[in-house]
């Protein structure tokens, strides 16, 4: 559990960190609404691997522990399940939450692990070049980078895929390539912009 | 005939062949006419969401863009889009939602559209899965009329994971924790549905890339799951969870130092059997691990298992009248 | 009338049993919503006579929101609808006459619905000050001298 | 041409005076009331008013006084308040005027706190919109006349509606008071959901053993007249005079002859799952009385279930009966009774915990519902009180009680049910007692208010009940660890410790939330009254008048008003009855004189209005070809009024006269500018 | 005619059709009592006259006017204070003067949109799409011509009125009362009705003078009479789904239209203390619709194919609207 002195609300802008997470988050989060009931973490299948389950992390975000926050595992072992939002009874929406706190913590270079935000960058990186996902690709550079000794264990599924042509060798590239080139482009000056 | 807008995404070109190649067979026989969108794009997954929202958003809507676009142009009578793979289907879900539940994002990504040309108005295309499309526009009673081989003796564990019953933001499905939609698809094929007490729980998404312990142990909770309940086969209606579950059950095994050999399949290449097709049409050779110990099933007695089935809900009749469950009669045991 | 510094003047009617009520308690909720409406209360929405509209147009108003209790739960059990019916009528009047339908509104909210009636009000407020000023100079007294604001407003032709 | 438009009668006919309250800062605080109060008195000078003054607290009595002595003292002829609103302060008001022999009805209040000060943040809007509301009522109290209450005498007998505790009790009060009451109950006896319970927290005492007398006193209360298996259709008439229709639903048993002595139970083959008073976890017979010690004592047959009825043949109770007392030719009888107040205590219903999927009640047989746990612990119930699981003989060894089922959560109801954490409390109690299981509570926040309920928790904490704070994820069979095969397994953020646990237990309680009855609406419509959006019943006053409703003469008791433990039912219960004969003992009630009035010289006999009016008041005399209106029969919503197409009809207390003065008066001066800000 | 010193009447018409004045002289005989009574001082229609020499007259010195038409123009307006200023009884003499009439209708719609339909129709021969002017000047000299008021209005909206007298036209038999009335009160063995009151019309709406049968009311549809195939003689027209004016329309005329198997237009115009004619229609129509369903309402009312035509044929004027926005807005 850290501790840290909390300045009263004028001197500390943290203290405005759950106001810029609900605006920087997809949709209305009602983060503000949450009673700390720990619908959430009791029904997160990877809470067990999480520095904080999703409820104490909104507590963090409440308190003003943006660093805490933001360093914490938590976000990137979200596994996208959804139990927690439809069992919230406030109504958080919580996945969108940790997709927020993943962007913001990529921002703030406050990961600690760079594997996830790796990953996530590359496959964005693939998508970006074709429009479409390339997994070879995406398998190898991922692995070669972070499990270079899980290679071999893979090899034999890898090789499945490829001979089951479950996985292609070549990328598959869009044809409006250079409009969703533009389109993504203006998106990211939009996100800047706010 | 049903006319729809349909978007594969890119699984269904590639681990997800089998999908591809077993709806391909049925889609004529469900009387499904599906309009692939036009040189449509990567929902993101679940990864570009985690790193800029308008950009992710913007390349989801881009699709949907596309599609009403198409449906205006050949006003071909449709502005429903059907998604094969569950995460896509949620993706394209989410943003018309989120479109308008906080317009500013749904300005944001007209804006970045604009961009390319394109237009969005949210809330104007209809978006739905592959398997809502099956249960509530085609039916199951055209479903069973297909049917010229039941396949009896084979007990089949129905897996959802999570991104279609959830979170569901339309409320397409009977329930976001045991919808019975898969279950009644499946037991009109003829097959022996158990009621999988892990049918939305989660396969681990893309942990199998970031955090392998993780996904391992979830994966391994399922495999566990289906194994007490001595399923045959677990199918699924989603590429990712498909991929995880065969393609990662070897090194689940060695993660878990469990020996399962659990086949994966959708939903669509049962079908495919039930309607009497060849399953060399179906994609079952894609499958990693083998399935025709499971197959070989079909048509024929199955073998009474090793041991008998778990059945922890098995209620002595001597004992206290269990609660009745309105319109849940015929879940099987 | 300036129509940037333009505020708009509501009169609202206001059933005994529901709205008025629901206006209460959003009072006692302290929701907050902007002052441009002035109430009056009826004892039922069916007692609204549409003269009580043109009244209020002809005064000076330039909007009129109209609220009762919800379809199926008036307290004299039926009077709402005989509101709806002349709404209705009302506004196909109305548009001949060449003023926006939409300045005369009909609102369902129940005694409970405090936040849902401010919501309304503020909401209601903001469509007519979109409309821009009525200020109808029926009852102006016999100068036909048109307020400037009444002539920048277009409103539809007949 | 027209009259009707506010021809200003002569100011020096009228002198209004003008009152504006400060309620201490409640109005003071936004709005600049000394100014409204000036301006008043000079810009509505030509309109009559003499005298505006503003003053702390307008309803204390001093302020009252301020206006009585002006009354007197400068021959005041009209009054206007502006402070509160009308439904809260109105009579207060009009009585001043009355003191000083001022016509009640020349008084007007206005509304410068709930629909000014309270809404609103800018100060100048807010007093400019007071100035407006204020020339508003002066216009409006222009045209007000002289009136008289209507005087209607009141029917001496009372109709409880719903025979659980709370109605139990009101009846009591009223017929031990003298005065007769007609108790209607839907089910073929009266008990309520406390019939079914086991103990009652905190003190543990014995349910039925505190009930039954009650129910006794009841049955056999010569001024009770008991209405079982029967429900009220139609309500008609107002506050003292209420004409009711109850339909009896056919028994199937002459309760002349019978005896109650039961054998056409025992002999009954159709043996039926007990959903309604054994919560589905017992049987009955297709003859039946819901427990033995019912009241009325008599059964009745369900036709549903009956073999007779559904084949043809059986009648084997009717073989049996000593007395002849079955009788399968009964038909509904539908009865009319006359009473002068009805109260409704008819109840809640069980939140349906199959709604929360993820805790598997109706899959999972060992997660039972808290009903079904007051029936397996009642010692008549159908275990005689043995706590097993499903199975009818295992007993567990370890429970988990989750609280909060279905309450406290957008999903579901977004209220808190307030009964379910001592009910959890008292399960853990009982389950301790009786086999010295493990038991965890699962709670989000304990809330213990109340006389020695604090304390209850604290025994059972001594007891060793576990307490696990975090609201339960799931229940699942889905065993993964060692020790979790056969179990159910409790999955659940411990929030203190912020882990998540995985408790595995034999059986699983859910403490189910109270909710409005399925019918609670159509109820709420028949009595012409309205319910939250919740959908309880809206009380006239959530402090000052919690029993009454917005509708005369109809009073609310126990549960339908809201979720409610058994001792604040009681008093809610008794509260209402006090209401009740308080109104009786005045024998007659002064209505509001808003009625509609027909001249008969204007009326063209078009008939316009005569299919207007719900209550029939509108009758048409044929011979003299003109409309007539009852005033009895009359409620004043001014529909008739306001569609009548020659405005021969006018409204008392509502005239056009008055509408139409007060629009002029609010929009005498469009106080521009507003300063209007938007709603912050 | 004879000029001794009998009390002076005068009967003026302003934006009006002739119509008043017909009815005058269709009261028969008692045209003659008229004439013994009164020295009829200024009569356009009926003698030849000159503003100036009512100008000339001293001011109260015409006992009696009948004052019929609207105030169409700038000398209409004129013509309206003058004869105030010259009588002691000024009369709102038939619906125009009253509340407008058709003319009054005119207020649906902008002064251009009136000049375009009359000057710049195909029922108009205009080659050089000549427009009124307030001055020409011709070889003989300038000619003023008034100005158009935008908006008519009603006598009261511009002058003091002592009483009313509605109809279109009033009909005879009530003229014919009301020049009786007069003639007592000369003679002494009458009282004046109040000032302001209506004249020479009933108390209550023509349903009160109609003898066809009625029910209550529930109405289903609206139809307009020609649509119709077959009318019931007997059935009172609005439960036949006519949409008929009587239930609204001051009483005076014996029901004529309804008795006559056409429904009441309105030209008595409203009831008694009735502040807008077309709101009581309005109203009263709607109350009686048979259905709650909004869809189900508004397609009952597209059988109303003209509401404020229907409302306020003769009666614009003195609604509390007066004339619509585009009217209003016309310079």
């Amino acid at each position: 559990m850290t501790t840290q002195p909390v300045s009263p609300l004028d001197t500390n802008p943290n203290l405005r960190f759950l106001e810029r997470v609900s605006a920087a988050t997809a949709g209305v989060a009602r983060l503000e609404m949450c009673i700390q009931c720990g619908t959430c973490g009791g029904s997160c299948p990877s809470a067990a691997d999480m520095d904080h389950t999703p409820r104490m992390l909104f507590a963090m975000i409440r308190a003003g522990l943006r660093e805490e926050a933001l360093r914490s595992n938590t976000p990137w072992l979200c596994v996208s399940c959804y139990h927690c939002v439809v069992r919230c009874p406030q109504e958080v929406h919580i996945p969108d939450v940790m997709y927020t706190l993943k962007s913001m913590a990529i921002e703030a270079k406050l990961y600690r692990d760079s594997v996830a935000p790796d990953f996530s960058q590359t496959f964005v990186d693939m998508v970006e070049t074709y429009g479409r996902s390339y997994e070879f690709g995406l398998a190898t550079r991922h692995y070669l980078k972070h499990y270079p000794l899980r290679l071999p264990g893979m090899a034999p599924m890898g090789l499945g895929m490829l001979s089951k042509k479950r996985m292609d060798i070549t990328p598959h590239r869009i044809e409006g390539i250079d409009q969703l080139h533009a389109i993504l482009e203006k998106a990211k000056e939009v996100e800047a912009a706010s | 005939m049903n006319k729809y807008l349909y978007y594969p995404g890119c699984s269904m070109e590639s681990s997800a062949r089998a999908y591809a190649e077993s709806l391909n067979a049925i889609v004529d026989q469900m009387g499904l006419v599906l309009d692939e969108i036009h040189d449509w794009n990567c929902c993101g997954a679940t990864e570009y969401v985690g790193i800029s929202l308008t950009p992710a958003y913007s390349l989801i809507t881009r699709n949907l863009a596309l599609a009403s676009a198409q449906a205006a142009k050949q006003g071909n009578g449709t502005n429903t889009v059907v998604a094969s793979c569950s995460a896509c289907y949620l993706n394209l879900a989410k943003a018309d939602h989120f479109m308008q539940e906080r317009p500013l994002l749904g300005k944001n990504v007209n804006e970045a559209l604009a961009a390319g040309g394109l237009h969005y108005e949210p809330g104007t295309l209809e978006i739905r899965h592959l398997l809502d499309v099956i249960i509530n526009d085609v039916g199951l009673d055209a479903v069973s009329a297909a049917v010229t081989k039941p396949l009896k003796g084979l007990r089949v564990a129905p897996y959802l994971g999570c991104m279609v019953p959830r979170p569901d933001y339309e409320g397409r499905w009977s329930d976001h924790e045991h919808p019975m939609e898969l279950d009644r698809l499946l037991s009109a094929l003829g097959a022996e549905v158990i009621d999988f007490p892990l049918k939305t729980h989660c396969c681990g998404g893309h942990m199998t890339q970031i955090s392998p312990s993780t996904a391992f142990e979830l994966l391994g909770r399922l495999l566990h799951a289906a194994d007490q309940y001595h399923a045959d086969m677990m199918v699924t209606v989603c590429p990712m969870c498909q991929m995880n579950l065969d393609a990662y059950q070897n090194e689940t095994n060695h993660a878990l130092n469990t020996h399962y050999q659990m086949p994966v399949i959708f939903f669509t290449q049962l079908m495919g059997l039930a309607f009497g097709k060849p399953a060399t049409e179906l994609g079952f050779a894609r499958n990693l691990v083998d399935t025709r110990p499971a197959l070989s099933r079909i048509g024929v007695e199955a073998p009474a298992p090793a041991g008998p089935p778990v059945q922890p809900r098995k209620v002595k009749k001597t004992g206290l009248p269990m609660p009745s469950m309105p319109g849940h009669e015929e879940v099987h045991e | 009338m300036n129509r940037d510094t333009f505020e708009p003047v509501i009169i609202g009617f206001t059933c005994n049993w529901c709205s008025y009520r629901a206006a209460d308690l959003a009072g006692t909720a302290r929701v907050k919503y902007p002052p441009n409406v002035r109430l009056i209360r009826l004892m039922c929405s069916g007692r609204l006579d549409p003269t009580f509209v043109l009244k209020a147009i002809a005064g000076g108003a330039d909007g009129v929101l109209i609220t009762g209790c919800h379809p199926g739960e008036c307290h004299y059990l039926e009077q709402n609808y005989k509101a709806l019916r002349r709404y209705h009528l009302l506004k196909r009047t109305l548009a001949q006459m060449g003023i926006r339908p939409e300045r005369v509104k009909l609102v369902w909210a129940s005694a409970a619905e405090g936040v849902k009636l401010a919501e309304e009000i503020t909401t209601f407020i903001e469509e007519v000050r979109a409309l821009g000023p009525l200020d109808w100079p029926g009852m102006t007294g016999e100068s036909i001298a048109v307020a400037p604001g009444f002539l920048a407003a277009e409103e539809v032709g007949v | 041409m027209s009259t009707e438009e506010p021809t200003n009668p002569s100011p020096d006919q009228e002198k209004i005076g003008v009152y504006v309250c400060h309620c201490g800062s409640n109005i003071a605080g936004i709005v600049d009331v000394q100014e409204v109060a000036e301006w008043a008195g000079e810009r509505l000078k030509d309109r009559g008013v003499v005298v505006s003054r503003d003053y702390k607290f307008m309803c204390s009595s001093l302020g009252q006084e301020l206006i009585e002595n002006d009354i007197k003292d400068k021959g005041l002829t009209r009054v206007v308040v502006a402070a509160c609103s009308p439904h809260l302060h109105e009579n207060t008001f009009r009585t001043a005027c009355g003191r000083a022999g001022l016509n009640p009805y020349l008084c007007e209040l206005v509304s410068i706190r709930e629909q000014v000060s309270w809404v609103h943040t800018d100060k100048d809007a807010a007093t400019t919109k007071s100035k407006a509301v204020v020339s508003g009522g002066v216009e409006r109290v222009i045209h007000h006349e002289a009136l008289e209450p209507l005087v209607v005498p009141i029917h001496p007998a009372t109709l409880v509606v719903g025979g659980g505790i709370a109605g139990i009790q009101a009846a009591l009060e009223i017929a031990d008071a003298g005065f007769p009451v007609y108790l209607v109950e839907r089910e073929p006896s009266i008990g309520g959901h406390m019939a079914q319970f086991d103990k009652t927290f905190p003190t543990l005492d014995c349910s039925a053993c505190i009930l039954t007398p009650r129910m006794v006193s009841a049955g056999g209360h010569p001024n009770i007249t008991l209405l079982t298996w029967s429900e009220v259709t139609r309500v008609d008439g107002y506050v003292g005079n209420f004409t009711v229709t109850i339909r009896k639903k056919p028994r199937y048993v002459n309760t002349d002859l019978c005896t109650g002595c039961g054998i056409c139970q025992e002999k009954c083959p159709k043996k039926i799952i007990d959903e309604v008073y054994e919560a589905g976890l017992g049987y009955r017979k297709a003859v039946y009385t819901p427990f033995p010690q019912a009241v009325p004592r008599y059964p009745v047959i369900d036709r549903e279930n009956c073999t007779y009825f559904q084949k043809g043949t059986c009648r084997a109770c009717e073989k049996f009966c000593p007395t002849n007392a079955i009788d399968f030719t009964q038909q509904d009888e539908f009865v009319t009774v006359e009473v002068g107040n009805i109260i409704l205590a008819t109840g809640y219903d069980l939140f349906d915990p199959r709604r929360v999927t993820q805790y598997g009640y109706g899959r999972l047989a060992n997660v039972f519902t808290s009903l079904e746990f007051e029936r397996l612990s009642n010692s008549a119930g159908p275990t005689n009180g043995a706590i097993v699981l499903r199975d009818g003989v295992t007993t567990p060894a370890s429970v988990g009680i989750i609280h909060c089922v279905g309450s406290r959560d957008r999903n579901f109801n977004n209220y808190c049910s307030v009964i379910c954490c001592m009910q959890g409390l008292k399960f853990a109690h009982i389950v301790k007692e009786r086999t010295g299981a493990t038991v965890y509570n699962f709670y989000i926040d304990m809330r213990t208010a109340y006389k020695a309920y604090d304390e209850f928790y604290q025994r059972v904490l001594e007891e060793g009940t576990l307490f696990v704070r975090g609201k339960v994820a799931e229940v699942t069979d889905a065993a993964r660890l060692p020790g979790e095969d056969g179990k159910l397994i409790v999955q659940v953020e411990d929030t203190l410790a912020s882990v998540q646990r995985r408790i595995p237990v034999d059986m699983v309680i859910l403490s189910s939330g109270l909710q409005p009855r399925h019918d609670a609406k159509e109820v709420a419509h028949l009595f012409g009254l309205s319910c939250s959006a919740d959908g309880w019943y809206i009380e006239k006053h959530p402090k000052l008048d919690p029993v009454a409703t917005m509708t005369d003469g109809i009073f609310i008791a126990g549960c339908v008003q809201g979720p409610k433990d058994i001792p604040s039912s009681v008093s809610q219960g008794a509260a209402a009855a006090a209401r009740v004969l308080g109104r009786i003992q005045q024998k007659q009630i002064a209505l509001e004189p808003v009625r509609a009035t027909v001249d008969e010289a204007k009326c063209s006999g078009c008939r316009i209005c005569n299919n207007l009016c719900p209550f029939n008041a509108i009758l048409f005399h044929e011979d003299r070809m003109v409309t007539e209106i009852n005033p009895a029969l009359c409620q004043g919503c001014g529909t008739c009024v306001a569609a009548c197409p020659a405005g021969a009809i006018s409204g008392t207390g509502f005239s056009n006269e008055q509408i139409l003065a007060q629009i002029e008066g609010l929009l005498l001066l469009n106080l521009q500018p507003l300063h209007a800000t938007a709603a912050d | 005619m004879s000029t001794n010193g009998k009390p002076k009447f005068a009967m003026y018409w302003a934006a009006s059709c002739g119509g008043c004045e017909i009815a005058v002289l269709n009261i028969h005989e008692k045209i003659l009592d008229v004439d013994a009574n009164f020295e009829v001082v200024f009569w356009p229609v009926a003698m030849d006259a000159k503003y100036k020499d009512v100008r000339a007259m001293p001011d109260k010195s015409i006992l009696l006017t009948l004052f019929n038409g609207g105030m169409r123009n700038a000398e209409n307006e004129e013509m309206a204070h003058l004869l105030r200023r010259k009588s002691q009884i000024l009369v709102a003499f038939g619906s125009c003067a009253c509340e407008g009439c058709i003319p009054g209708l005119a207020n649906l719609s902008g002064k251009q949109q009136l000049f375009d339909t009359v000057y710049d129709t195909s029922s108009t021969l205009n080659p050089q799409a000549t427009r009124p002017q307030l001055e020409v000047t011709v070889p003989e000299g300038t000619i003023h011509i008034p100005y158009f008021n935008p908006v008519l209005k009603t006598l009261a909206q511009v002058v003091d009125v002592d009483y009313f007298m509605p109809g279109c036209p009033p009909e005879s038999h009530q003229i014919g009362a009301v020049i009786d009335l007069v003639i007592q009160v000369l003679q002494g063995n009458a009282q004046l009705p109040p000032k302001g009151a209506t004249i020479g019309a009933g108390g209550s709406t023509v349903c009160d003078e109609c003898n066809r049968t009625r029910d209550v009311k529930t109405i289903k549809k609206f139809t307009r009479i020609q649509d119709l195939v077959t009318i019931d003689p007997e059935l009172c027209l609005l439960e036949q789904g006519i949409p008929c004016n009587g239930p609204a329309t001051r009483s005076g005329c014996g029901a004529l239209c309804p008795h006559a198997g056409a429904q009441c237009i309105g030209c008595y115009g409203p009831a008694e203390g009735v502040l807008d004619y077309g709101a009581r229609l309005m109203t009263a129509f709607a109350s009686v619709i048979d259905s709650q369903d909004p869809v189900e309402i508004n397609s009952i009312l597209d059988g109303l194919v003209d509401p404020a035509g229907q409302f306020y044929r003769f009666n614009l004027a003195s609604s509390l609207l007066r004339a619509s926005r585009s009217a209003w807005q016309s310079k």
